[in-house]
């Protein structure tokens, strides 16, 4: 059967849509009724992967574009963000904590540890000059 | 948001709202100046996190590089009452081994 | 110049997203600092699109696709509005006061008369069988 | 949210929150079953829109509809304290040219 409630947005790499969209999909999974801690944990998440495609993917070009497509099936929400921007050579050691290629610029190497923590799924695909596509998942009902 | 309250030796630095990486260069530059300027006149400093409500770990990197600046000074670095939101992610990113809460 | 913020939303034709698109293009316009009356006039027109596209595009078929896109160029947002459903026999009868082809549902007749009181211009692109676009826009900043 | 007052011949309907067109159905099946269960009881009718907090067309459509079916019964029918966002609405809508506003 064909999925009946997806959610896809398309929005320019700046720094305003961080909260744009964190609160946008946090809106979105409200219809279903989770808990208040269940969407401020999605939200975390969120925020963590659409900073990173604006600073790392895009280095803060503005002409770049995050994509975030989310579906909510059986009480479980899917959500992909994705950027066509520089892309990680080695996901691996991306995902490590504490690792960072921007470490002069105060940024801690914790996104993808906090998003494995506040998901219930994590997968990371991407390749250098192909960008980069995250696929989260967290369950939004008792 | 931010405010600030220097009273008797310690500095109460008081961040509100969202942090995240629209918002903390502007709170990076702010405590700095801060931190430097009044650097004789205090010798603990108070981070209250009560009305946080929303941090990533952008916010993570915002208070580990002042912690740095705050200990390369020979301050004392305390946390107050963070908000749960700011509570959850202190706890994921282990900044509570370096840093304690007193409430 | 290539315009370096624009919002692009795909989302199914449920009566639940009609709270949730008004409410996100609200937020998006937020971010130019608005009045609260300007926000709310246009969360008013966006709903009278989109509860068109559900109700009469569709008939409220939720297989059926509903394309937000906006972009804020000088303080004016332009906001399109798009289904590919039956599409309208004759445009100019439908925009007029009081015409509906929904009597028996109660609608009202008014929802191209709040868009066109509610925006600063109006532009609707019908025909049957080929999906009806809405096009609107309104000066946010004074 | 709905609720409504029955006092001295007057059924007060207070319509509160967001009338659209996924909220309208289910306070049309409502106030349809009132004003006909109630019908003896009351020769006023009063719609208190004081806590709308919005609107559109579709929400015209309901009150023209309850409008008609009031009228029918022989009953008066006011609006009391539109919200802002409610009286823009009823303005543009025509809608106070047969039903007036008592504040
Ligand atoms: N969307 C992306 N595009 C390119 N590189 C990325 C992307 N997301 C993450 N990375 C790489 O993975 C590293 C680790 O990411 P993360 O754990 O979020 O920490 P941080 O953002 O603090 O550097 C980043 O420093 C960067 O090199
Ligand atoms: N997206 C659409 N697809 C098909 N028909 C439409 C669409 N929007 C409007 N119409 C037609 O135009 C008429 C007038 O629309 P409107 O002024 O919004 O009043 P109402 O929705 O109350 O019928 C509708 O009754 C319908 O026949």
């Amino acid at each position: 059967m064909a999925n009946k409630d997806t959610l896809t947005i398309k929005v320019n790499a700046l720094a305003a849509n961080e909260s744009f969209l964190r609160s946008t999909v946090g809106a979105y999974a409200a219809r279903i009724n989770p808990t208040i801690e269940t969407v401020s944990d999605l939200k975390t998440a969120i925020s963590e992967a659409v900073t990173n495609s604006i600073v790392h993917g895009y280095d803060c070009d503005p002409e770049g574009i995050i994509t975030v497509n989310c579906d909510i099936v059986d009480g479980v929400l899917n959500v992909e963000i994705r950027d066509n921007g520089k892309g990680i050579e080695d996901v691996e050691k991306a995902m490590s904590d504490f690792y960072t290629t921007k470490g002069e610029e105060e940024r801690s190497g914790l996104g993808f540890t906090i998003m494995k923590s506040f998901m219930d799924t994590l997968e990371v695909i991407s390749a250098p000059g192909e960008g980069t596509t995250v696929k989260m998942s967290k369950k939004l009902t008792a | 948001m931010l405010n600030y309250d220097l009273h008797k030796g310690t500095l109460t630095v008081t961040l509100a709202g969202d942090i995240d990486h629209a918002s903390a260069p502007g709170m990076r530059v702010f405590m700095d100046n801060l931190i430097k300027k009044e650097c004789s006149v205090y010798n603990r400093f108070v981070l209250d996190m009560s009305g946080i409500t929303f941090m990533d770990s952008t916010a993570v990197g915002l208070i580990m590089g002042r912690y740095k600046l705050l200990k390369s000074l020979g301050k004392a670095v305390h946390f107050r009452e963070p908000s749960q939101v700011a509570d959850k992610v202190l706890k994921v990113s282990g900044l509570y081994t370096i840093i304690d809460r007193i409430d």
